[in-house]
């Protein structure tokens, strides 16, 4: 049988790869904003988990709410990705840094 | 070990590769279609969870939609993908180190020593005839009514931003000609307009 | 009784006030007729008091004028205490005061020629002047009729001021700016022991009214107290040290005696009035009130008397080095101090008080002849630039010889009684340091007749002035010149042999003074009337000692001046010891003046603007200021820092609160 | 007793009248000053029935007038005076006015923002001196540094920027720990009532650490070394008026807090570290002392000798222990305590008649540099007199008042220890060293260079200002137990409650 | 289940703005640009409306409805009403702004509604899927405003790294909320605080999911280590938009806090009040100091909240009614403040220029010395000196943290607070002890001068007398 923890260890991994894949991608903010939806999917997978073997299934409607959400959010960001580009045609992150201090 | 955990551990290793390519991959095509990959692996994830539902829905929706408008901007954003890997062994190590640490902690917590499967038991299969569509659905209209609704206008918020944002007036990009205009133009003073200029003028240099 | 007291003392104040606010006003003539009436009412009614403890009909009187503060039990008051002391004081100070009063209107009357035209200071400076003598005569007053400490503080300090404001009347002179700044600094000193002498009293005694205190003394006689560690004083021994640190201050003993001839810098009235009859003895005054305290320590007055006879000696040879006329004065000035010094430490304290009596009058005597030839020969004051002058001045001369007679103690003079009645009493006393005390006193006649003498002649006999201008110009002073030398010259020569019998040997001062019989040397002296005391002099070494200094005085500078100049030569290093004034000034200056503005460099420089502002203050402003610049970088602007540090901060999180 | 709110007027009277004041712009400059006079002198007149109507037989608190401010804390609007603090609203009230005529004609920029700033001051410091809620101690308290910190940067000097933001970190920093202590006193007892404080239990530690907040903030106030250096640098900067009220009064907030808070909230911590207050109060007389001795500028010397001067009001405040302590010392605790107040009343009138002074001068020549006068009392004499009078009271000259505080002092001391009086005697010395030094270099001499010599002496106003002030200094000089009687009853009721422990 | 239409009246407010800004985005389509003001005016009155209709509908018993999913009581009552004034305060600020920079679109105000609506619904969120809805409708309102300048590179470059790191922020809040409902078996606060009062939850997994609520919690606040977002957001938005970052939804957070941290994890208080100890003194430490070194009055200001964030997490700290009441109080005058020093720096600025350097603000008082008096009441309310209300703030969140024995940590907030005084005097000295640089006349509409002389004059006022809002705070948590 799977165990829950095996789960919870897969959103784990998932989890901590999505973070290392902020920071170790310098270039290109596309590859963040897929990175959050990784985030998402390993938080989703948490959900789906503890609903399951909680035999509730509020999880799984948190997880369709965030399914939404996470729509709304590509929907949005992917705007203001390319609003970004337009104005500096360049989504290199290295390069968003005009704000600092 | 039961198919079941192979199915487990088949999709999750492939969940697991596709996040690492997704952030690995210089061409961010690759990267997209590779989350497209953990995307459907995580289905078959949680299908062994006995959530159909959202299983699907994450084909239909993120795989269908999401990630076709991440293509889409993708392609629409000429980026010179060369540039894009410099300096990424650069900050690999650190970031290896910190994922590790944050994974090892998080292990330390909800590993097999909290929630295995002596800790929580496995949960009865549900029946066949179970309705996963049904309560998901009951709970969303009464119970969660008012999130549902919220979750509404969320998505006319993004709508609006979306376009607001990304939208241009035709007139700020393009110059169309408007006929109307050009037919009631009157001779004279409208064709041709006479600039009086000044003669030779001494450039003065600053 | 009361009324007539404050009478005396609010009169001169009425008149200050008077000619102060009001000079402008009521005009040069104006001002010197209402000081002077003060004076001369206060001295009017003090004889009346005088006379009427003389007749015995007027008792020994004590009370307050008004609570000047109540606080924690200690009940201050502002009174008066007028006994056969006081009332011989009011009348020395209110009759020399009377004097110079008048003197001053001879001498001040052209102040006008010591200010710059323009200065707005100089064109009231005359009622100015009248002003400021009738206050200190005002504060003098005070001083002397204090029933308590806090008033005699406040006399202290307030002659002490009138003091200043006095030397440094001339305030466009930078000497005698400097000077007044160092006559205040330098009593200031002894002020600073006064008032802890004060305190223990305040604190032991647990009031400042004297007699309370004097009834109280006998019974801490025996009281011990410690200062530091385990060595225990006795607590007489430490108010009465303290105590006489005020006198040495304001009576010039050494080592704070600097300040008294710097203080010549001011105009002749008030050197004569302030700095020679009244205010410096105000310390002899001071102890001989405190008889009741001193009486019980024996180290206190075997202090005093090292000092006074330290004092006596030394100073004294230093007139006989100085050649401006005031200088020469004021040196003997200090000397006298310290004779009347050396007969409080034998406790001989009327005789101290006797000394302080003759001396006002013919030391005043001699600074106005000093000050009287200064009118003759134009404000120079050097004495080398003099001679002959008996012949332009009469009045002056004759004055003055009878004043240098008193000083050095010619027989029949008072200067002679008193001076004799003390070294007699040395002579009889038992306590420590009265041997050296005595060596210094005998050998003091011996250079008091010399300098004066030396004084004496170079300036009124021999040629005349050097200075055919000055010569042509010499002649007697005015009337309100002389006729003060003539009121004080009656006094310098005769009221010692009329007063010694009572005062020194008598029971005058019965009330006032309290000597312990063990200490009793003036009765140890045995004496039996004036004639006695005449001839008993003439069996001791001072008096042979006097004429000695006198003739020798004659010798050399009527008849081989060349001796002194080959003496200077002889005795060089001597003659520069006593012309440098032992260096003390110079000492002074460097430890005292420089030291505290190094200090106070130190302590600015390194203490407050480097350790306190810069290291502190500013350093910790700085500190943060280069923090907040090195942590504004952690803001680099990139995103994946951003992440790193949300990721650092959710694993600092994680770690503190889940995993430990 | 007083059917009237009459504290509250003297507080609102002037803040009132100071907006009023802002609000007539600087337009009608001469309307402002005006009324800004009036107000100030109308304040005085209000606050004179607080000294006249004063019951001095009882240490209980007088015109107390107290409404709930803010329920939820339990803070209220609770003022009140005892014979400590009534003395120093008069001072407040008092000096203002001269403030007010000092700045007549010297200010001409912002006139009425000047005047007004006074006037809320003047509210303001009223306000300190009389709330009996810590809370309302608090705000007003801090809400001087608001004025303070503009008069400083407007009017000031060239460095003022510097010294008025020093001033107010300085000040900020050091009241924010009382806060804390307040509060926490708050939480033990209930409410922010002062006079609760007072008899509320408290352990050594707790006491030791109120202590601490409460000494750094009024050290910081007083201030005591070696917290000490904002005020040199406010004073320099600072316009006459701004340098009159930070001495006059503001200073002796701090000496008030140590009398109101620190000593009767925590007398055991008081008792224990006393040395501490002690060994700073000599350090301020002795080192602050030669530290005066050579400055080169007059505001700075007058601003030096302050802190010395204060250093003998914490110094009678703090050896009361030792003194009850000692068996010989047949009382005189009260003395010490007495002589700090006397000294803080009669500093108030000092130095703010020698701040006046320097600003006579600066007026005319615009420099404080003592270097750039000299003989000064030949083109003013009546003012070289007035400053002469004033050094002399500084220097703590019997018959002005500037000795009776000085005096008590070192009687007290005395009891105390030797040794302490002996270091505190000498700022007759010292003090009368560096006064003097700078008033021979000034006032006397010959005419140093032509800006003395087109001096002009002072005018009217100058002399009114400076002649009330004389005849204050010497009125208290002269006759000084009216003043100590009135705080006779408060100051022994206060000794009688530190003498007993407060540890539970 | 039934559906009761009486439930409708509790979420009223967020039904009329919803209502009114769906139909105002529908009327700005048929407008003219010149017509645009309408836009303006009826957003406006739907925010007036909509606090009004809070108060109306508050007052009395708490209710809760749709399941829990909704909370009506004091708290909601009140942050609401203050959540609409302080955005119809910005509003009001922000119309000459954006009118001087073509920005003058219907989308700003509707966005802007939808903010406050997403705010509200944190405000009266009785579970973590409200809440997280509510926030993200906030969220995602606030990244399309930043980017609402199109032609601003800098705007875009904020936008992009507050929406990057909103959604880690988002991602790891879920996180914790899926911990925490794996722990309790629910996502409803008061279903969390039973579960944890039963003490049927295993405690490590509660505290592992808190530490991830915290994070999200700390990244809204924008407490450090997560508030990287904030000063380059504030820096790059319009400054329009900047001051509704800065003010309003400090409010809604707070409420959040109190929601999650109060009514769900109170509970296990000991442990996220460690947490937030640590991030409160970090905040202060970092956002004091590191205002110190700008010279742009946004960045500073974005600071400066920063620092004033870890006062806020002094009162929630200390997980008490008053804790709780205090830290309301302390937001809801601090988005008064900023919202007023934002008005200011508005004010300041004109067409083509932005008065966003220090050195804008010199020699003020000459120029306009009635609201160089206001900016000062400002500035000085932020740096806490009564009598202004910030002091207040400050005190009673202080008296809240020695409350539960945190004294070293008062102690260290006080600090702060004198290091954090520096930079706002240093405006202050800019000023009125300066000269200034630039003498061009303030030019504003009557509107913007009454509002922002209000709005400074409630500093004075309510620093005089705080007993009010207090009281009503008080009562709001009770």
């Amino acid at each position: 049988m799977i165990a829950l923890s095996d789960y919870l260890i897969l959103a784990a991994i998932l989890f901590s790869l999505s973070i290392v894949g902020i920071f170790i991608n310098r270039k290109n903010v596309i590859i963040l904003l897929m990175c959050i939806e990784l985030m998402l999917l390993a938080v989703n997978i948490n959900f789906i988990a503890f609903s399951h073997f909680l035999g509730d299934a509020v999880g799984q409607v948190f997880v369709f709410f965030i399914l939404t959400v996470a729509a709304a959010e590509a929907a949005i960001g992917l705007a203001i990705l390319v609003v970004l580009f337009r104005n500096r045609r360049t989504i290199n992150v290295e390069e968003l840094d005009s704000l600092a201090g | 070990m039961s198919f079941e955990k192979f199915l487990f551990y088949a999709f999750s290793a492939v969940l697991i590769f596709a996040a690492v390519m997704v952030i690995t991959r210089r061409n961010p095509v690759h990267s997209a279609l590779y989350l497209v990959l953990a995307f459907f692996a995580s289905a078959g994830v949680w299908l062994l969870a006995e959530a159909e539902f959202l299983a699907i829905v994450l084909v239909l929706v993120y795989v269908g939609a999401v990630m076709v408008l991440f293509l889409f901007v993708v392609m629409m954003l000429d980026v010179d993908q060369a540039a894009m890997r410099a300096g990424f062994i650069k900050m690999l190590p650190v970031g290896i180190l910190i994922g590790l640490l944050i994974a090892g902690e998080i292990f330390m917590v909800v590993g097999p020593g909290t929630f295995g499967l002596d800790q929580v038991a496995a949960p009865e299969r549900l029946p066949a005839d179970a309705q996963n569509t049904a309560v998901l659905g009951s709970l969303l209209y009464t119970v969660y009514m008012y999130p549902f609704e919220v979750a509404a206008v969320l998505l006319l918020v993004a709508i609006i931003a979306a376009i607001g944002l990304t939208h241009r007036r035709r007139g700020d990009a393009t110059k169309y000609i408007d006929v109307a205009k050009q037919v009631s133009v009157r001779k004279g003073e409208d064709r041709v307009k006479l600039v009086d200029v000044p003669s030779e003028e001494k450039m003065e240099l600053k | 009784m009361k009324t007539i007291y404050l009478l005396i003392a609010l009169m001169p104040l009425a008149g200050a006030i008077i000619a102060g606010f009001f000079g402008g006003r009521i005009g040069r003539a104006g001002a010197h007729w209402v000081t002077s009436a003060g004076v001369g009412i206060s001295a009017a009614l003090s004889l009346y008091v005088l006379a009427g403890f003389v007749g015995g009909n007027i008792e020994p009187f004590n009370g307050s004028v008004y609570t000047w503060m109540v606080s924690d039990g200690l009940t201050m008051e502002i009174g008066f205490l007028v006994d056969e002391l006081t009332a011989m004081m009011m009348v020395v100070v209110t009759f020399v005061s009377f004097c110079v009063h008048i003197y001053t209107i001879g001498y001040m009357a052209d102040d006008a020629h010591n200010w710059p035209k323009e200065s707005l200071a100089g064109k009231n400076s005359y009622q100015r002047f009248f002003s400021y003598i009738s206050l200190f005569t005002f504060s003098m007053l005070m001083l002397v009729m204090a029933n308590n400490f806090l008033q005699l503080f406040f006399g202290w300090e307030a002659v002490g001021l009138v003091s200043y404001l006095l030397i440094g009347f001339w305030s466009v002179r930078p000497t005698a700016i400097f000077a007044n700044l160092k006559a205040f600094l330098v009593n200031r000193v002894g002020d600073f022991g006064f008032i802890l002498g004060i305190a223990a009293v305040a604190m032991y005694f647990n009031s400042l009214d004297y007699a309370e205190v004097f009834a109280q003394a006998p019974g801490l006689a025996d009281k011990q107290i410690t200062l530091w560690g385990d060595h225990s004083w006795s607590l007489m021994t430490v108010i009465g040290i303290l105590l006489f640190i005020g006198a040495m201050g304001k009576s010039a003993q050494v080592p704070l005696h600097v300040w008294l001839p710097d203080s010549m810098e001011g105009p002749t009235p008030i050197s004569a009035l302030i700095h020679a009859a009244t205010m410096v003895t105000a310390g002899v005054f001071m102890v001989a009130r405190m008889s009741p305290i001193y009486e019980f320590t024996e180290t206190a007055l075997t202090f005093i008397l090292v000092i006074g006879a330290t004092t006596a000696f030394f100073t004294g040879l230093i007139g006989l080095v100085q050649n401006d006329i005031k200088r020469v004065v004021a040196y003997s000035t200090l000397s006298q101090l310290g004779y009347m010094m050396v007969a409080l430490g034998v406790s001989a304290y009327a005789a101290g008080v006797f000394h302080l009596m003759t001396h006002a009058f013919f030391k005043a005597l001699l600074f106005l002849a000093a000050g009287s030839v200064i009118i003759g020969m134009h404000h120079d004051q050097d004495i080398r630039n003099m001679g002959g002058i008996k012949k332009y001045m009469p009045i002056t001369w004759i004055t003055a010889l009878l004043g240098s007679l008193a000083l050095i103690g010619f027989p029949g003079f008072s200067g002679f009684f008193s001076k004799d009645a003390i070294i007699s009493a040395v002579s009889h006393s038992q306590i420590a340091g009265s041997g050296y005390a005595y060596v210094l006193v005998v050998l003091g006649v011996f250079v008091t007749a010399l300098y004066s003498f030396r004084m004496y002649f170079l300036v009124f006999h021999g040629e005349g002035p050097r200075d055919e201008h000055a010569k042509a110009h010499l002649h007697e002073s005015p009337k309100v010149v002389t006729i003060p030398l003539i009121l004080l010259a009656i006094p310098s020569v005769f009221v010692g042999m009329f007063t010694v019998g009572p005062m020194v040997f008598g029971d005058w001062f019965k009330n006032a003074i309290f000597v312990l019989p063990e200490h009793d040397t003036l009765g140890a002296i045995g004496y039996q009337g004036v004639g006695w005391f005449l001839g008993h002099g003439f069996m001791t070494a001072p008096l042979y000692l006097a004429l000695g200094g006198l003739g020798v005085a004659y010798y050399i500078y009527m008849k081989k001046p060349e001796i002194a100049d080959k003496a200077k030569d002889m005795a060089g290093p001597i003659y520069t010891l006593l012309d440098k004034k032992y260096w003390v000034d110079e000492i002074y200056q460097a430890v005292f003046a420089g030291g505290s503005r190094g200090l106070g460099k130190v302590f600015w420089f390194v203490g407050d603007r480097v350790l306190i502002d810069g290291l502190v203050v500013n350093g910790a402003a700085k500190s943060i200021g280069w923090f907040a610049t090195v942590v504004r970088h952690l803001q680099s602007g990139l995103l994946y820092h951003y992440a790193i540090a949300m990721s650092l901060g959710l694993l600092l999180l994680l770690t503190w609160f889940v995993i430990l | 007793m007083f059917e009237w709110p009459l504290l509250s007027f003297v507080i609102w009277l002037p803040i009132v009248g100071g907006f009023m004041v802002l609000a007539s712009g600087d337009k009608a400059a001469d309307a402002s000053r005006w009324t800004a006079l009036g107000v100030s002198i109308l304040t005085f007149l209000m606050s004179l029935p607080l000294w006249f109507a004063y019951d001095a037989s009882t240490a209980e608190m007088q015109f107390v007038e107290r409404v709930a401010w803010i329920p939820a804390f339990n803070i209220e609007y609770y003022l009140g005076v005892d014979g400590i603090s009534m003395p120093l609203i008069i001072l407040t009230t008092f000096i203002t006015i001269f403030v007010i005529v000092a700045g007549w004609e010297v200010i001409q920029h912002k006139p009425s923002v000047y005047m007004a700033s006074f006037l809320i001051m003047e509210g303001i410091m009223v306000g300190v001196f009389s709330a009996l809620d810590a809370m309302l101690f608090y705000v007003f308290w801090e809400a001087m540094l608001i004025p303070m910190f503009l008069i400083i940067g407007i009017w000031g000097g060239p460095n003022r920027v510097y010294a008025t933001i020093k001033f107010f970190l300085y000040t900020f920093f050091g009241s924010v720990f009382m806060l804390v202590a307040l509060v926490y006193m708050f939480l033990q007892s209930g409410s922010f009532d002062i006079l609760g404080f007072h008899t509320l239990k408290l352990g050594l530690t707790e006491q030791i650490l109120i202590f601490l907040a409460f000494l750094l903030a009024f050290a910081v106030k007083v201030p005591m070394f070696p917290v000490h250096t904002w005020l040199p640098d406010a004073h320099v900067e600072a316009p006459t008026g701004g340098s009159v009220i930070l001495a006059a009064i503001m200073l002796k907030i701090g000496g008030y807090g140590f009398l109101r808070f620190s000593l009767p909230i925590t007398p055991d911590a008081s008792a224990h570290l006393d040395w501490l207050i002690i060994l700073l109060s000599l350090i301020a007389v002795v080192y602050i002392g030669f530290v005066a001795l050579i400055q080169q500028d007059m505001k700075k010397l007058i601003a030096y000798s302050s802190i010395a001067h204060m250093g003998f009001v914490t110094l009678g405040f703090f050896i009361v222990f030792l003194i009850a302590n000692n068996p010989d010392a047949n009382g005189g605790a009260a003395l010490g305590v007495q002589g700090g107040m006397v000294q803080m009343i009669s500093h108030g009138f000092i130095s703010a008649a020698m701040f006046l002074c320097v600003g006579v001068l600066y007026d005319r020549v615009h420099s404080r540099e003592i270097s750039a006068y000299g003989g000064v009392i030949n083109t003013m004499p009546v003012f070289g007199a007035f400053m002469v009078f004033f050094a002399m009271a500084n220097a703590g000259l019997p018959g002005t008042s500037g000795f009776v505080g000085e005096f008590m002092v070192i009687l007290a001391s005395f009891r105390a220890d030797f040794w302490y009086a002996l270091l505190a005697a000498t700022t007759l010395i010292i003090g009368a060293a560096y006064t003097l030094w700078m008033v021979k270099r000034v006032v006397f001499g010959q005419v140093a260079n032509d800006n003395v010599a087109a001096l002009q002496d002072i005018n009217n106003r100058e002399l009114f200002i400076l002649t009330s002030l004389a005849l204050a200094v010497l009125i208290l000089g002269l006759w000084p137990a009216p003043l100590v009687e009135v705080m006779d009853a408060s100051v022994h009721n206060l000794l009688q409650h530190i003498a007993i422990t407060k540890i539970p | 289940m039934t559906f009761d239409p009486m439930h409708l009246i509790p979420v009223a407010p967020e039904l009329f703005l919803l209502t009114a800004a769906c139909a105002i985005l529908v009327i700005d389509l048929f407008l003219k640009d010149e017509q645009r003001e309408a836009t303006y005016i009826l957003a406006q009155i739907a925010l007036i409306g909509t606090a009004s209709l809070a108060l109306l509908v508050g007052g009395g018993e708490r209710q809760v409805v749709f399941s829990g999913s909704v909370i009506r009581d004091g708290m909601t009552d009140l942050l609401k009403a203050s959540i609409c004034v302080i955005a119809f305060g910005a509003f009001l600020y922000a119309k000459e702004y954006l009118k001087d920079r073509n920005l003058f679109k219907g989308e700003f105000y509707t966005l802007g509604m939808f903010a406050v609506i997403g705010m509200l619904i944190m405000v009266s969120a009785g579970d973590f899927l409200t809440v997280y809805l509510g926030l993200e409708l906030l969220s995602l309102s606030l990244y399309a405003l930043v980017a609402f300048d199109r032609e601003s590179g800098r705007g875009s470059e904020a936008a992009m790294k507050y929406f990057v790191l909103g959604a880690i922020a988002s991602g790891m809040l879920l996180y914790g909320i899926s911990m925490i409902y794996g722990a309790t078996g629910s996502i409803s606060f008061a279903g969390i605080a039973e579960a944890i009062a039963n003490d049927a939850v295993n405690n490590t997994i509660m505290v592992f999911g808190t530490v991830f609520v915290v994070i999200g919690l700390a990244f809204k606040f924008g407490a450090v280590p997560f508030h990287m977002w904030a000063p380059d957001v504030y820096d790059g938005a319009p400054t329009a938009v900047t001051m509704i970052i800065a003010s309003a939804p400090k409010i809604a957070a707070v409420a959040m806090a109190i929601r999650i941290l109060g009514e769900g994890l109170g509970g296990i208080n000991a442990d996220w009040q460690g947490m937030l100890v640590i991030l409160a003194v970090l905040s202060m430490a970092l956002g004091n100091v590191v205002a110190i070194a700008q010279s742009n009055i946004k960045r500073m200001l974005a600071y400066s909240t920063i620092s004033h964030v870890g006062f806020i997490f002094l009162g929630l700290l200390a997980g008490s009614q008053s804790g709780y009441a205090s830290a309301m109080f302390y937001a809801i005058t601090y988005a008064l403040t900023a919202l007023g020093a934002f008005g200011i720096i508005i004010l300041l600025s004109r067409k083509g220029f932005e008065a966003d350097r220090l050195d804008d603000f010199r020699g003020l008082n000459q120029r306009s010395p009635w609201f160089a008096a206001m900016m000062l009441l400002l500035m000085f309310s932020m740096a806490g000196v009564p009598p202004t209300v910030g002091f207040f703030a400050k005190l009673f969140v202080l008296e809240a943290a020695i409350r539960v024995d945190l004294t070293w940590l008062a102690i260290v907030a006080v600090f702060f607070s004198v290091i954090g005084a520096f930079y706002y005097l240093r405006i202050v000295k800019l000023m009125y002890f300066d000269k200034p640089a630039d003498s061009a006349p303030l030019q504003a509409g009557m509107d913007t001068q009454i509002a922002l002389s209000v709005n400074g004059l409630a500093m004075l006022a309510l620093g005089i007398y705080p007993a009010g809002l207090m009281a009503w705070c008080v009562a709001a948590v009770a």
